[in-house]
């Protein structure tokens, strides 16, 4: 047993720290630290600026142009970004798709997009959720008939996420209505600017539009855009849901959010003390502490467990729900922390004297509505839940 | 003991509640509560004329109502509806405009909006740390300092406001709203509130000594807030029962999964603890308990909306992240009552400083 | 909406209170406080004294010898013995079996049996439980088949409550193995002194033995003890489920433990201050007050509900579970009050110059363990989820 | 970074697990553990024997262990069987007695049993409110005062004791057990502790000034208390899936009904979280946050603890209720863990109070 770092992982921490100290531009870590909603140009500026060091596709192979990171280089890339207040990779095309292609995809797909990812050529989007078939991924509708080199795609996906900068998506698409339904799907890339989409925004609880709905007209896609085997989707659906997983606990945002809450709760005055100096208020602080160091460690455990292994197993399922909990309470503590001074609209947020708090503190209602998502959107908890009774304790 | 409502009640509930259906469908609560100015003008006189504002002050301050279940009644059946206007600030108005005695009746009648401003940014929630100040000017009485969060402050005419007589005494003050230097803004869960800048503003002072009266206003602000949590609760509750049977995932209603079910069989009796400490809290609004049981019953009640939300939109799975979807803002409307008028922990250090007192403590009778 | 009681019923809780003043045995109620073991001989007295009275059979009709209280009157009653800590009256003849004789048995059965329960002549027990069917009632094994004017019992029962103090035994047992397996159960009275019954206790995890396991070994029953029916035991065990439950939630318990543990914190020294002035304490104790505050409402809302509809609907599942939650949290702050004074071994307390804490909270521990029961035993609180989900919420 | 354990600590769990399995049977653990004197001398001498002691002290006081990992190893080990033998009270004695340049031979050997007596009935947990004095007698220095809970007392041959010396600073004397008035008793959860009576009794001074080796053999002794913990929901929760997977009722095993699945999936979890927080806590013992991080594993440790035993009974339902089953033992020690050495809200009032301090606070690296 040993926590701490080699001598080449405390380099190589040195070494990300100097990066972000002279790269990060002090614009986009003070929109990320005051919650403020990232533009297209931002993400493309702060990928390029990964880029140009070879830092942007951590998970990919070195020949495919990634790093050759092992986990704990990966896990420390992930904090120190989020402690400097990082933009986060956009993960479609980087961390969802890139390791698709380079997994099933012919020579030439991988040729044709996965440069394009890197210089941000492209910007892709998901389509797997469908208004009938969320957590029951499997029960998707949205149909692709072969007509001679052509896929027909008619149906319906959403909550697609930032899909208004995309110029490209991934779907899965229905193939075949014979056997069990998992095995009639396909994995299919679609040009956005075939006719036959629209995308339209979805406004979200806390008043943003950051998903989007995306309705499919007899959409007309080559042939070649097929990744993989026709009805091989639902492997493919399954390799991403597990190799996407690399910060799926979120860590690096619950110790940025941890951080900026415990700050705060010292320099908050309120009813004649600080806000930290009220027991309530310090034991829910010090018990989610707890629960967040604990994490930090599972987390180191789980990534040790897959290098031997070589792949994430049903742990990273309870790295989800724990991580979502976290997240969440800390969010939550956020909100709380703020009193009245919460319940201005985002929209409404007021500057200068007539401000009620700091600027990093002034979206923490909607942050704590919007990260309600978190333990629903790419696989509910409940579903994980499932997941692990069957796959974890052969229940 | 009896707990049925009286006719009188019974028979506004329904009234009012016919009324907001009517009125207010979920598309025009929503372009009232997330657009200027943040309630509708025109709805407001309608409701005044149903009698609403006068269910909220007692008979001899020219009310028809004023009990604590009166005020319950109001406030639960405005909560099940999502009504955004601004009834807070008009009780907690109610209530302070009474105790110095003045005239209800354009309040009451819907003439003349009011809205009450207590909280400020360091003292949220508990008066006695209130810092505003009344000195005497050439023309009278004038305020300084900064009120923060006076909910319905965008939108009222005049404002009762509580600030300090030379530094001294907590005492009442009556302002006109374009007196002082006013930014409203709109709410996340909807209507409007505002910071107000008193700066020599010209003020009437109405009750000298006013420590009392507040408290005893805050008491029935909060009591409203359970009440209108309840209410939403109730629609909450329906909401996602009716969403558990119609909704099929893997081939069958989601609320076949046990696990839903369980959790949906807690909420159900955790709303039921809630409307039963807003009851035993109306029921004791007037006796030496009111402050107790009002902080009880915002406690209990801050913990259990809290929940009912979570839930609320865990269980709907996407959908009630969603603007369209009503739910989402109902969710919104009942974690946000917590920050009003004392969240759950200022409540529970009231509830806690009793039984830290020297001595033999609280009886729980 | 009044939340006051009325002077009819202010006056009998005064009357109440002055015969328990007067007639509650000092010994008896300072056992009670303690937590010490009541011998049968104690619950006999208790029986006795309230028999005088004519309130010993609180839930019975009063042609039957009841006292024709409302449901409120009972509500007062119960809350009154808690506060005086009376012993409970021992429910199995009284709240249980009586109720059911009355309704289903013959006039015969009534006079037989209900006078000597009145007298405690006859000291009843349940025989409802079986190893293999606890929760799921409907499997039990137990068969009695028929054989001339007798019934031939074999099988056992289990969870069988001061069976040690008893002479007689109502059971469910399997008369048919046709149709459904609720159709084929019957309820039958069985004397304990017939040949073939073996009574074993079983050790409880705290350490006392106040339950049992009953063996039957070709017992021979006459078939005059079948209460209604052969084969509607089914029908008998939902009605004794539904109308034992007078005080299901439990709530004079609690009341009582509330007021112990209030009283205690507000003594307890510990690391230089009163244990109640431990913030984090105050909050618990705080907590568990106000949900205790909101129970009683919910409780008289639910009895008066059930004054106007007749009988106790699914609700009185909702105040199983909320009710066993509350006393299960009293239970566990009366055990954390204590400290490392709460680890002796029950039979172990120490008297004297070496006790470690008052007489009323040596037990403290023990009745932490012994009440996780509560969530489980009579319908666990997992069943009374399943009975809502359905009956009140019809999913 | 690197989670797996030496060879040696290795090959020691496994050793002692062996053991364990073989020489503590569930009966005659349970016999041991509830009937005088409390623990097994000849298994005592037999575990001894094994190096289980030596892997409790430094190679520099004479032992072949003594890092936090070592710690752990050992009491998770003794978790997972329910070993009831007095071992805390050992560890406290060598961290003691060490810190006092004390021969730690014959407590190593399993010659001479010690136990260390720190608490109080009035400081249960905090040194610093010790009690007891020492005063110089005719014959040297005499103890007055009384010592509560000495885990271990009741089968110890000799005493460390925490008093102060003429009122004053914190002190360590050396004792003969038979030298003290000794009340032993059984634990609820098994094995034994005792209040130990000074009225003049004779005792040797081994440490002036203790306060820093009290804090330091506290600390050791929680994270001994978190392993052993770790171990027993280990096992706890290998026999509830256990029950689950083979228990049928309604017809099908009820690990089959989804509410139950979620809850035992969330129990997994948290005992992962437990897991984790342990080794952080041996991780940095002998660092400037062992006091700190200990407190934290001890807190998270006290809550999931409870949490498995409480699930442990309610899942099984029923017969985890009965002194029959194992599992109602596993229960009983995780939830009394908490009342030892500090429980959940002590360890999380240490935690708080770095938070709370003037100034910018910990940082949590």
């Amino acid at each position: 047993m040993d926590l701490t770092y080699s001598p080449e992982e405390r380099a190589f921490q040195v070494e990300v720290r100097t990066f972000l100290a002279e790269q990060l531009p002090a614009d986009l870590s003070e929109k990320v630290r005051t919650g403020a909603e990232l533009t297209k140009s931002d993400h493309d500026r702060w990928h390029a600026a990964l880029n140009a060091k070879g830092w942007l596709a951590t998970t990919w192979p070195r020949g495919f142009g990634g790093p050759g990171w092992t986990p704990v280089q990966r896990h420390i890339f992930e904090e120190e970004c989020c402690r400097a207040f990082a933009p986060r990779i956009v993960p479609f095309g980087l961390h969802m798709l890139g390791p698709v292609l380079i997994e099933f995809g012919t020579p030439d797909q991988q040729q044709a997009y996965l440069p394009r990812i890197l210089s941000g050529a492209d910007w892709w989007c998901q389509g797997y959720s469908e208004p009938g078939a969320g957590s029951d991924l499997a029960s998707l509708k949205t149909r692709a008939v072969r007509d001679g080199d052509s896929y027909v795609v008619n149906g319906q996906k959403t909550w697609t996420t930032l899909g208004q900068y995309a110029n490209r998506i991934f779907c899965l698409v229905r193939t075949s209505a014979e056997g069990k339904p998992q095995q009639g799907i396909s994995f299919l890339l679609v040009d956005l600017d075939t006719p036959g989409i629209e995308m339209r925004p979805i406004r979200l609880i806390e008043g943003g539009c950051e998903v989007n709905e995306v309705f499919f007209t007899d959409v007309r896609v080559p042939v070649t855009n097929l990744v993989g085997a026709e009805n091989q989707g639902w492997t493919i659906a399954k390799f991403l849901l597990t190799h996407e997983r690399t910060n799926i606990a979120g860590l690096g945002f619950s110790i940025q959010a941890f951080e900026q809450l415990r700050s705060f709760a010292r320099r908050r005055r309120a009813n004649g003390k600080r806000l930290v100096d009220d027991p309530l208020f310090a034991a829910r602080l010090s018990e989610i502490e707890i629960d967040l160091e604990a994490m930090k460690i599972t987390n180191l455990r789980m990534l040790a467990e897959a290098r031997k292994t070589g792949a994430p197993g049903p742990e990273s399922s309870m790295l989800k729900i724990k991580g979502t909990q976290i997240r969440q309470v800390l969010n939550d503590l956020a909100r709380r922390a703020l009193g009245p001074a919460a319940v201005p609209f985002p929209s409404e947020v007021l500057g200068g004297n007539a401000a009620l708090v700091p600027p990093d503190q002034a979206m923490n209602a909607a942050r704590y509505f919007n990260n309600r998502k978190l333990s629903i959107f790419g696989g509910s908890n409940e579903i994980q839940r499932n997941i692990l009774a069957k796959a974890k304790l052969g229940l | 003991m009896d707990f049925e409502p009286t006719e009188e009640r019974r028979l506004l509930a329904e009234t009012l509640a016919r009324f907001l259906a009517a009125e207010y469908s979920i598309e025009h609560r929503n372009s009232v509560a997330y657009s200027e100015p943040f309630h509708d003008p025109v709805k407001w006189r309608a409701l005044a004329d149903l009698g609403v504002l006068h269910a909220l002050a007692a008979p001899a301050d020219g009310g028809m109502g004023g009990a604590g279940f009166d005020i319950a009644t109001v406030f639960e059946t405005l909560g099940a509806a999502l009504c955004p206007e601004p009834f807070l600030g008009a009780l907690l108005s109610v209530r302070l405009l009474a105790a110095a005695g003045c005239d209800l009746a354009p309040l009451l009648s819907g003439q003349i909006r009011y809205a009450a401003a207590v909280g400020e940014t360091d003292a949220p929630y508990d008066p006695a740390e209130i810092g505003c100040e009344a000195h005497r000017g050439r023309n009278g009485w004038v305020l300084h300092g900064r009120k923060s969060v006076v909910y319905g402050g965008a939108s009222a005419e005049r404002l009762v406001i509580a600030a300090r007589a030379d530094g001294g005494a907590l005492a009442l003050w009556e302002v006109a709203a374009s007196d002082a230097r006013i930014s409203g803004y709109g709410m996340i869960d909807g209507g409007n509130a505002a910071e107000v800048f008193l700066d020599g503003t010209p003020a009437a002072m109405i009750l000298p000594e006013a420590g009392a009266a507040l408290q005893d206003a805050l008491d029935h602000g909060a009591l409203a807030l359970c009440a209108e949590a309840v209410g939403a609760m109730d629609t909450a509750q329906a909401m996602l029962l009716d969403y558990l049977q119609t909704r099929r995932q893997f081939g069958r209603p989601i609320g076949s999964f046990q696990a839903l079910q369980h959790r949906m069989v807690d909420l159900t009796i955790e709303i039921e603890q809630a409307r039963s400490i807003t009851i035993l809290a109306a029921g004791n609004m007037g006796t030496d308990r009111q402050t107790r049981t009002v902080s009880m019953a915002k406690n209990l009640v801050g913990r259990m909306a809290k929940l009912v939300a979570e839930e609320l939109i865990q269980m709907h799975g996407g959908i009630a992240m969603t603007w369209e979807y009503p739910a989402s803002h109902f969710a919104k409307r009942l974690v946000m009552i917590d920050h009003q008028l004392g969240d759950t922990d200022f409540h529970l250090h009231r509830v806690m400083a009793e039984h830290m007192r020297p001595g033999n403590g609280p009886s729980s009778g």
